[in-house]
């Protein structure tokens, strides 16, 4: 069973909020010190793109605990216009970042498994786990 | 540098800051400024740098071995913002060849282009997506005067910059060709011959190329060596695979064609794809051709454009959103 | 990762002795220690982790500003670390992009080849030397039926890949003209048209188009906006310009190109080149014409091929081995 | 007037050496830490070069101190089997050490000035110069 918590996805600081419960929940997974702080940004680059593009969303967190493997998801769920062109935005450097590694490609080189749902008009989901090594 | 010393300042204060609260704010704001940092050119070493000076300025009693242990982790990021540096050359470099290319891409579609042909009671779907940023897929419609429809559809065995000299090769040559000769095994003999005299012999190209008589309800074609496409039955609802032979062009100076023949009822549909839709791989595993089918299917009911579309997106998500082949899918169903 | 953990024992003690002794030695092993990380792909957060667990080990008692400090540290290596990641994946994409175009170049040379003709009578030196992989000049010898020679000579304005292009179409393009059209007037003409269509307003050709006709002892040219050849007279010893006028490939649908004739006697050369052989540059300077001329005269009792080869050598030597860009020069002497 | 130092490189203890001398007179020409470190690495890569290719040569420094700047050049002298494709050498990602921003490229990123000579079976001499910022 997961059992999830979320953020809701507002304002800048919800963005911090968001960091500290994904650094808590990945410290008590199990993460080691680096991983916690690729953890921290990945969320900081979900949050942030709910913050700039979508208005208004939320981050979750479920902790995954299979037999063999433990990890975490972090799922990122927006209602706003959603992408249009999902190759452009997971290619390097496109984000208005200029391309510092950020965005939605430097999120998914921090986590182990990502994927990406987005319908123009509806929203975009964004599921990212990362597992304990 | 100027911005480096304003910036040592904020860096002292966040770090101060941390030290103090260990909250999460101070880390976040580590991130924000270490982003600014990269976007100023500025190499991990001078972090180490800044640190152990607003560490200094902390403590002023900072122990000796604290102070060499920083030495020591300055040096160690060196290296490091050595391959920084040529990170930022290689993104010039890249983005120079980049706009050369995508200059080239343009000009490509430009000569490559083709308009979906409106036919009475043929609906038709195309979709063609280019793995990279040139297309070594190639698809044309020709509508004869005779109301009679023409389809080539390509593959260069190979992508990206070769493949697309040699797809503006074949369209040269089929420019070139009297509109009489539209006979699929004609056209592809003809074919044959130029790519043979003007490729190299490691370059091969596939090629499917079908003529839709509608006043006979008949589908003509021959193909070289191309992925074969499908055939649905409406009446049966079953689909087969259209079977086809043909040496892929290129190979033989003298190569023929065989022609085939087949009555489309209404209902049907002729699918016609590279091996971009068929070879989607998911992780370390390839797809079946019933994968394909399958989201035809569920889709079936969706006019030709919107089906063609929604199986790009399944398997653009399948793949996550990293084409390793150029895609390119055509349907055509007969309305009445 | 088990490489990680060997190398944190070897980090452990390079640091301590460092601590120790402060020595050079160990900034060297740092250094290598370093290079030994980026080559097994560890990024820099990664040394900061190293870093304070060595730290935590050496000293027990470590306090807790230092260690919270390091963990700040460590977030601001995070983005480098990122950096470091999209540099290795640029790395690759670079590699495929060059091996891409190197391909593509060779088949551009296979496509373009044209075969310098023997022609009784007439001596023929050609060179054509691309600044990039790809040359965007283009020359091609075609010997009709009736003994005469055409001669083609193009420059697209652009370089690297998408003038490679568009001197495809030229190719094809003219492949495709019946052998009746040689009139240089008629050829430029027709390839006007096929630029316009094909080619997107901002790319320009200029060509030259000669057609000599042995029996008669002429030659006739038409020019498109194309930097002009030389006429050695050989009864007075002089170089002279070869004047032409006529717009640019691509401009307008409609141009109209003058043709010109000139009858060619013994000892006469006719000098043809792009502008990459006028506009050599010398570090800031631009050579003159004359100067062009002036090399050409120097080594004039040379045959054709020598003559080309010399003048070649000349300019490359002048701008330091490195092209800014594609030379093609062209000499036809009569020998009788 | 210049004052030359040189340190001959016969085997691998020899680039330290140079380090160390080059790092002494990096420190009291006036360049800060993190300079001294570039220093240092540059002249690794010089010393390496020798040591790799030439089999022996020397690395010597001078200080320079013009009306408007300081600074700091070091030299490499060999005459080793010299470089035949100069382009090529100076290509990012040629050297044999996988292209880690190492080797001669990577030298003439840590300086301010990288000028080279070559000749086939006479030597190569490679003069560096950082300036006091
Ligand atoms: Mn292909
Ligand atoms: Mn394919
Ligand atoms: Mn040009
Ligand atoms: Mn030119």
């Amino acid at each position: 069973m997961n059992l999830q918590s979320c953020v809701t996805i507002q304002k800048e600081w919800d963005i911090v909020a968001a960091r500290q419960l994904g650094r808590d929940i990945a410290r008590k997974t199990g993460f080691g010190t680096v991983d916690q702080a690729r953890i921290a940004t990945a969320i900081s680059e979900l949050a942030r793109n709910i913050y700039l593009y979508a208005g208004s969303g939320k981050i979750c967190f479920e902790v995954i605990d299979n037999l063999d493997q433990k990890g975490m998801a972090m799922i990122s769920i927006d209602s706003g216009p959603g992408i249009k062109d999902l190759s452009l935005v997971m290619e390097d450097g496109y984000s208005t970042s200029g391309g510092l590694g950020a965005g939605l490609p430097g999120v998914k080189r921090l986590v182990d498994e990502f994927d990406i749902k987005s319908e123009e008009g509806e929203g975009t989901e964004i599921r990212a786990i990362k597992w304990v090594r | 540098m100027d911005a480096l010393k304003l910036d040592a300042a904020n860096y002292k204060d966040l770090l101060k800051h941390y030290i103090e609260t260990q909250d999460e704010q101070s880390l976040y704001g580590a991130e924000q400024i270490s982003k600014a940092f990269i976007k100023n050119n500025i190499p991990p070493e001078e972090i180490v740098n800044l640190h152990l000076q607003a560490l200094a300025k902390l403590y002023p009693d900072l122990p000796a071995h604290i102070q060499h242990s920083l030495d020591f982790l300055l040096e160690t990021m060196i290296s490091y913002g050595l391959a920084h540096k040529e990170y930022q050359t290689l993104r010039e470099q890249q983005l120079e060849l980049k706009s050369e290319i995508s200059v080239a891409a343009g000009m490509q579609d430009t000569l490559l282009a083709t308009t979906k042909p409106v036919i009475d009671g043929l609906d038709i779907g195309v979709i063609s997506v280019a793995a990279h940023q040139m297309n070594g897929d190639y698809h044309h419609f020709i509508k004869g005067s005779d109301g009679s429809l023409g389809i080539a559809l390509a593959d260069v065995i190979g992508k990206g910059i070769p493949a697309a000299l040699c797809m503006s090769m074949i369209k040269y040559s089929m420019d070139s060709f009297p509109e009489e000769t539209m006979s699929p095994k004609a056209i592809l003999k003809n074919l044959n011959r130029v790519v043979e005299r003007n490729v190299d012999p490691s370059m091969f190209i596939t090629m499917f190329y079908a003529h839709y008589l509608p006043s006979e309800h008949k589908l003509r074609y021959s193909s070289a060596g191309h992925e074969p496409g499908f055939y649905y039955d409406a009446s049966k609802d079953t689909f087969e695979e259209i079977e086809t032979k043909g040496l892929v062009l290129g190979v033989s100076p003298d190569a023929d064609y065989r022609q085939y023949e087949r009555v489309i009822n209404k209902g049907d549909m002729v699918i016609l794809l590279t091996d971009g839709v068929t070879e989607c791989r998911q992780g370390d595993r390839f797809i079946e051709s019933e994968e394909v089918l399958e989201v035809i299917r569920e889709n079936a009911d969706l006019p030709a454009q919107k089906l063609v579309d929604k199986v790009y997106k399944h398997f653009e998500r399948l793949q996550n959103f990293q084409l390793r082949d150029d895609f390119t899918l055509i349907v055509l169903r007969k309305l009445v």
